[in-house]
């Protein structure tokens, strides 16, 4: 009997999205976000040519080898991946970036680049995996680790955790959003709106270490998470307005918002009316649920996309990377021209 | 032995075109321009000049220098007494008056101070600076600048600048406004009129107009290295302020509208990004030579040290970058504003483990140009980050230069390839060595082949870029990357060499800004019967004619602007099997190399050695 | 030539307390701690033993080796060739068994795929795991931790390690938990007794009790390079985690508690901090040692790279610090948890502008605690940052080695003043040279005095702190920098010798963790006819013993784990008449310094040379 | 005839508590600040032997050296002055920390330190001398610049500037403070208040660069600043309750606040009540004034100090930096156990 592969409309099977083999521990929330950003990609109909991968240091940036296989992919150094991402952002900005990051990487080593390249708005989905802790150099504290978390050789943490969400939303960010290793369809539909945004697009997603720091009570584990998880609203993604069932959606529940690429999310009211285009609204929700430890997930912000770090240069439609020699070096007579304004 | 001291008194003929002039101001009171018109009127009257800018770490306020020499001979070295001083600064004229030779002569603002002189002739010209000023009808915020410009007149008179030299500076100078030309020459002429109606010049002084320097410009390096860049196909430069690199990119974005608009669309093709620190400015050019742009930084020491981990994952992933390196004095801050040679020895080793890096020295203003777009191409040839290394007096000062060259070989763009090269590529793996040389072929994101992606990684990979902890991965691809820089040389500017008039028993190597002040120095070692070969370094790894030149000679004298002798240590590890023909003479105060002072070093030494000379 | 490939087949007299063995488990799967325990087993019966743990950047899953070598005549040097393999993982079984000699052994869990072995004799005990673990009562997560008790006892058995040898090092390695110790050897008694019933020993691989070691204890080189600093009154240390220097510190944290309370008042007096990164790392160490607290930081290639501009402003601030850098494999990311020594070059002249550090090398776990208490005395004496250079092998194995001697030496603070003996100086400076040592007297924060104050700053500075650009101010405070490390080599641990047997014409030059190796490497060349003298070089900049050892030999083969030969290269500019007397020997695999290749190495070039040996 | 000469509470008179003259240009902004922090700390009677001063690299870092020329100062490396004084505030925690940085210094290279040394509440008052503009590089944008501003060089600026209070108050600053060179009453004040505050305070101080960005129409312009200031409160500063003349307030129109160390602010109202206790009004009063472009200046936030980080540890009440080198050094028996430990 045959088996029928099903293929996206590029032709292309969930297959040719796959990554080399993980060797991240069984169980490790990053590879259910791994999982999920090829099934969004696959299903967005994305070339994996049309991506490119780039992380900095730890088990989350090792993850991009374990997806997209087709893709371009760059694992720099602890806390530069931003800086990386910004520099091939101009090599061929038809290629989508997927910048992956971990709490270590991006919280505390990294977080001046983290600020700067939101601030800059390079167009890229920046992914988070966060798990408050650092897992590749056997769990030590990081800069989101809960207050009072205790590990092993390190006792217990006694600073605050920073929030990236909030993080994020005071550097400009146009796309912000939280989600969680235990809810991958939530987390695949804001993986889809984040690479159908053409600005900076960041992700926090809760993705617990099962190794080093996934004891029940802890902040960033499986069961604290599945427990205390509280989606702000329902989010369904829909490559196009003809692809909306908004039928499905009862009246006066529901929120549409356009991506700048023509797609669209819809929102559904959970419990109060959330609105995430209200900064303020925002900041309030991320203040509160720290304040109460309550788990809000979903899409925290969205505005207008500012210009992007490619608007701002009046550059060709043709990637820069392709440009032949002769495009390149100014003519002769130009240099003519400096010589004798020098003289 | 030459007396660097010698009085100028003696005698009553005329000096002509020979002359080191030291104007002495205060910081952020407009200097620059008057300074720079005269320094100008000097090259456009034909006589090689040099014009060195002694500046504080300061915006306002604090004493600045210019030093202008002409030279009939065409030396530009600095000197260490001046045959004039022109005095603005009342907190610094006592000590100004100081480096002034016997004879020499004193021109100062008549509201300052007059300074004590007792132990040496002076002529003495007061400058009645604001009585002259009441004739102007100055802005108050213009007030200091104008004052400036009075000095170019006067100055410029009794030195015999014709006025319509000095004329023709100013236009040139404000080209764009032709208002502010002509009230900024007026007040020279007011300071010009006054000298020549009231100063009767008693010294001997004269400069005397030459056939015009036509092949000639006057112009700073870093100017150069960024026009070199944008002519070398630049497509990528991240940077951060930091002195005395920032007027390089500077310059490259006010050049960069006019020179790079693809002729094609008439859209910009080089872009140029500030970043919050010189990590940024490092990793984002990597992101873009590894996306297979034409990518480079610009900084200067501590920017260096902070791009140490992305120079390293540069050079293990193989990526091309030009980095370059316009010195300051440090260590850490160190003098901001003062010239040296000091990152050698770091750059050619930056990063933890084993490194080596290609380093491209620049000694002239001409040469910074070319290497801005030769670095270009070696490193997008070879795969792998290029330092140039320029200084601050280099850098930041004007000098009269030869004219810019369009570049004589088109743009290198190395073994990048795309979907069809691709396919004719059997077993392509990113570290492949397929050719022999060490280099492999590279992809670039937006290459639409299936097979064309590869995970790029500072870890242990394998031919294939795939993730390996493999020992005889590591080493055979450690040891590719080492024998593919070993291949560089042959790519690179080799050493310029200045043969004595007769057969040399020494040589004399330097690198870098010092190069004229080198040049002046073997003349002036002949002078004192020594014959000395000189030889200027222009890469590293160095080539076989740096080698053959310090072996064929007894001594070689390795002069440098550092304290620990860091060139001499480079070529003694090289080429060590004559490392005892190398002698450090080194220099570390941050200005530039005085001639004099070299050479009389190299006598000593000499001496010493039991020579006689 | 000695034939490291030898069989072990031939002759069949027991081979006793000589024996390579590697274990092939799976990270992650807790074989840490039942390698462990074989390992530390053979220790208490007084065999001097080494065990080296080849992992994996990986947390769980990947494959990983435990590499345990019993040698009667104490060589601790990596072999090639394994004598025993136990194999547990069935990703590695086949390739692990290559490894074998002819004549080997192989236990292995018999639910793995039995290997194919055509091409040699081996000795083959299956070991059924699965089947003994029914017998016990395992939780889920313990499942693969107990299968790999279980190994200890079968192996343990077979080479006739006393069960109650077993049972002591157990009680050890769970002294807190005695019940956990309890139900661990019950577990190995399983494997144990399985063995005593069930295997008939054909091998010939015997273990003998010998006298207890009870000069020796087992640790690694970061628990005692902890130990050593606390020991040394460290107050002050901030950190980034990297391995392989993260159990320096987490070592540190362990016993900072219970060893460093205030005898006086019962708090704590040494603050171990983690920080955002290394730049805040090396920043904080820099900050705590300025305001008078013996502070240091550890870290790890990429940390030193991101550290280079803090350690050249320590350096020309003239701030005491003590900087680990326990080596992994690099350039970049390189491979994480394997070992070399390629951040030599680097640390010596890590900075912008002239630097040169002082760097201590420990060869043995016992000089890693010595050295950390040695390291903050000669930081603080001589104001300077002061690079203690370890790696992986010596930092994270656990080694055999000497009891840790408590410091012979009184805690030496330097020159910091407080204000009574402030006032005794007539005319204090922060940087006057008032001995003519070139170490002037510091303060420190807190100090009350009115003139305790100083603005310390890494721009060009006077004698008093004041900020200058003055070119002698510049060069005489580099200079006297400069001055003050030459003087630094007399506080410098010297280098180790041990003469050859005979009149030695050569000279092989190690450092650090290779000592045990190269010491084997020396009795192989003994035995090849090769008589070399062997110099262990424990510091830099170089003492006179070094130089006299390189004079004295026709040849020095300088032996190290990086590709340029970094120490080669230091030892030849430093020492730079004899430089042609040094050859380079190098290895960079990631892996231990193997004794036979090494020996084979010299003995090569040796022939090469044209010797007859 | 005689000058008398005021002297303080230590019989020092204002001459004690100056530095060397300043080399920055004449009219900066940071020179204003200078002043204030030596006024402030003479009024307030600590010696200046208690202080130490922190910087990084920049003209605003400079100038800790043209004020307290009795007190240790250290100026650092560009961007990690917080690095340095972490290190530093162990070695005497009596000695209080002036942290003095630029825009450049904090917001650019040094934003990464500048969350973290917040996070971790070293006890300090972290002054930022913001021009919105590289001062001592002569004039390129910085991370604070506003969107659209010229400079010579440079062009247009096309990001949107960071708020420095905004990411103070999100890392956890327990005082966040915003004031202006041509403020330098109300500056005072504050440095005084944040002074004695025990953990870590913020004071970002709009202090224009006559030099390169002063411009009429610029945000950190004198002009600008003059005609937009908008204090949210009215501050006095009291060394203690009994020096509070509280008559001189009207009844309901004024809040006080006690500092930690017993000394105490009158805020008085304004407009509107606002309440410096209120993270949400905190971040809600940022947000409106970067959109409407009015320039808030005030005691932004105050709340109750966390642990500092001295505190986490338990340390003695003597300077660690004075402890005898006999209470360093662990006895001779412990060592001995250890040995026997690790056979
Ligand atoms: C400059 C530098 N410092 C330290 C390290 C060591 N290191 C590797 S991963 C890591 C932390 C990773 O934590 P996080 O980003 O949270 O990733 P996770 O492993 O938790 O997914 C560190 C400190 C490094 N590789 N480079
Ligand atoms: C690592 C490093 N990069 C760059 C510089 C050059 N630099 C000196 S001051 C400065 C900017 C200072 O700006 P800011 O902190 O706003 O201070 P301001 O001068 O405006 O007061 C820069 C980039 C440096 N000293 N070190
Ligand atoms: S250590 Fe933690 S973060 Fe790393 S792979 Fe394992 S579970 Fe994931
Ligand atoms: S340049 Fe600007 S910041 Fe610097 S001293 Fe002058 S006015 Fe102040
Ligand atoms: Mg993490
Ligand atoms: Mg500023």
């Amino acid at each position: 009997m045959e088996k029928t592969v099903e293929l996206n409309r590029l032709g292309l099977a969930l297959a040719d999205y796959k990554g080399k083999p993980s060797t991240l521990c069984p169980g490790c929330g990053h590879n259910a976000i791994s999982n999920q950003i090829q099934a969004a990609i696959w299903e967005l109909g994305l070339a994996p040519e049309k991506v490119m991968k780039i992380s900095g240091i730890g088990c989350s940036s090792k993850s991009p080898n374990y997806f997209l296989d087709r893709s371009f992919g760059f694992n720099g150094l602890h806390g530069r991946m931003p800086t990386l991402a910004t520099g091939a952002s101009f090599g061929d900005s038809s290629i989508k970036i997927l910048g992956i990051s971990g709490d270590g990487d991006t919280a505390s080593i990294g977080m001046g680049h983290f600020k700067h390249v939101i601030r800059r708005n390079v167009p890229m989905v920046y992914i988070i995996e966060n798990n408050g802790c650092y897992g590749l150099t056997k769990g030590q504290f990081s800069a989101t680790s809960d207050q009072g978390l205790v590990l092993k050789h390190q006792g217990v943490n006694l600073l605050p955790p920073l929030d990236l969400c909030m993080e994020a939303l005071i550097s400009g960010a146009s796309f912000v959003a939280r989600t969680f290793s235990g809810d991958v369809k939530q987390m695949k539909e804001l993986i889809k709106a984040a690479i159908s945004q053409t600005g900076i697009a960041v992700i926090d997603v809760i993705s617990p270490c099962v190794t080093f720091n996934n004891r029940d009570d802890a902040l960033q584990s499986y069961s604290w998470g599945r427990e205390h998880e509280a989606p702000i609203q329902g989010i369904t993604f829909f490559s196009s307005r003809e692809d909306m069932q908004l039928e499905n959606f009862e009246e006066g529940t529901y929120r549409e918002i356009e991506l700048p690429d023509g797609s669209y999310i819809v929102l559904k009211k959970i419990d109060k009316d959330y609105d995430p285009t209200d900064l303020n609204a925002a900041l309030d929700l991320l203040t509160e649920s720290y304040k109460y430890h309550y788990f809000a997930t979903g899409l925290i912000y969205f505005s207008e996309v500012p210009p992007t770090i490619q608007e701002q240069y009046d550059l060709p439609a043709e990637p820069l990377n392709r440009l032949t020699a002769d495009r390149l070096r100014p003519s002769k007579e130009s240099l003519e021209a400096i010589n004798i304004s020098l003289y | 032995m030459l007396d660097t001291t010698q009085d100028s008194v003696q005698g009553n003929e005329q000096i002509v075109n020979e002359v080191c002039m030291t104007i002495c101001t205060v910081n952020g009171s407009g200097s620059a321009t008057a300074n720079n018109i005269l320094y100008r009127a000097l090259f456009r009257m034909g006589i090689l000049t040099s014009g060195k800018n002694i500046f504080p770490s300061n915006i306002k306020g604090l004493p600045t220098w210019f030093v202008i020499r002409a030279s009939a001979r065409g030396y530009t070295g600095r000197v260490e007494y001046d045959d004039m001083v022109v005095a603005m600064n009342p907190a610094t004229i006592q000590k100004d008056v100081s480096y002034l030779r016997n004879g020499g002569v004193l021109f100062y603002a008549d509201h300052l101070e007059k300074p004590e002189i007792t132990d040496k002739e002076v002529i003495i010209y007061p400058m009645p600076i604001k009585t002259l000023m009441k004739q102007v009808d100055a802005p108050r915020n213009l007030q200091s600048y104008m004052e400036n410009m009075l000095y170019v007149g006067i100055v410029g008179q009794v030195l015999r600048i014709p006025e319509e030299i000095l004329k023709a500076t100013i236009e040139h100078q404000f080209r764009s406004k032709p208002a502010v030309a002509e009230s900024n020459f007026n007040i020279v002429k007011l300071g010009f009129q006054y000298a020549l109606e009231n100063i009767e010049k008693t010294d001997r002084y004269y400069l005397q107009q030459l056939p015009e320097l036509r092949d000639y410009i006057l112009t700073d390096g870093n100017n150069a290295a960024a026009l070199g860049s944008l002519y070398g196909g630049l497509q990528f430069c991240a940077w951060y302020p930091i002195t005395p690199a920032t007027s390089l990119v500077e310059s490259a974005i006010d050049h960069v509208g006019k020179l790079r608009k693809d002729p094609k669309t008439g859209k910009n093709t080089c872009v140029i990004l500030q970043v919050e620190d010189e990590l940024a400015a490092a990793g984002a050019a990597l992101g873009a030579g590894w996306a297979g742009l034409r990518a480079m930084t610009s900084t200067s020491g501590p920017g260096i040290s902070l791009m140490t981990e992305n120079i390293g994952l540069a050079y293990f992933t193989e990526t091309p970058m030009v980095i370059w390196d316009v010195q300051r004095v440090g260590p850490s801050t160190g003098l901001p504003t003062r010239t040296a040679q000091g990152d050698l020895s770091m750059l050619y080793t930056l990063g933890h483990g084993d490194t080596k890096h290609v380093i491209l020295i620049p000694g002239t203003v001409t040469e910074c140009f070319e290497f801005g777009w030769r670095s270009l191409d070696i490193a997008e040839k070879n795969q792998t980050p290029i330092f140039v290394l320029s200084d601050l007096d280099l850098g930041m000062n004007s000098w009269v230069t030869k004219r810019f060259e369009y570049p004589n070989q088109p743009i290198e763009r190395g073994k990048i390839i795309w979907e069809e090269q691709l396919e004719q590529i059997k077993d392509w793996g990113r570290y492949k060595d397929l050719d022999g040389d060490g280099i492999p072929y590279r992809t670039v994101v937006g290459n639409m082949s299936k097979k064309a992606a590869y995970f790029a990684r500072g870890t242990g990979h394998d031919e294939y870029g795939n993730y390996s902890e493999d020992p005889k991965n590591w080493s055979d691809m450690l040891n590719r990357i080492g024998a593919k820089l070993d291949g560089v040389v042959k790519d690179l500017p080799g050493p310029i060499i200045r043969r004595a008039k007769a057969d040399a028993d020494i040589g004399i190597i330097g690198m870098g800004s010092t190069h004229d002040a080198m040049i002046e120095a073997q003349d002036i070692l002949a002078e004192m019967g020594i014959q000395a070969d000189y030889m200027r370094v222009r890469s590293l790894p160095a080539n076989t004619d740096v080698r053959e030149f310090i072996a064929s000679h007894a001594r070689n004298y390795v002069v440098e602007l550092n304290r620990d002798g860091q060139l001499r240590q480079i070529l003694s590890l090289e080429i060590s099997e004559y490392s005892e023909k190398l002698i450090s003479i080194s220099e570390i105060g941050g200005l530039p190399l005085p001639a004099a002072w070299t050479a009389e070093s190299v006598f000593a030494k000499e001496k010493h050695n039991g020579k006689n000379c």
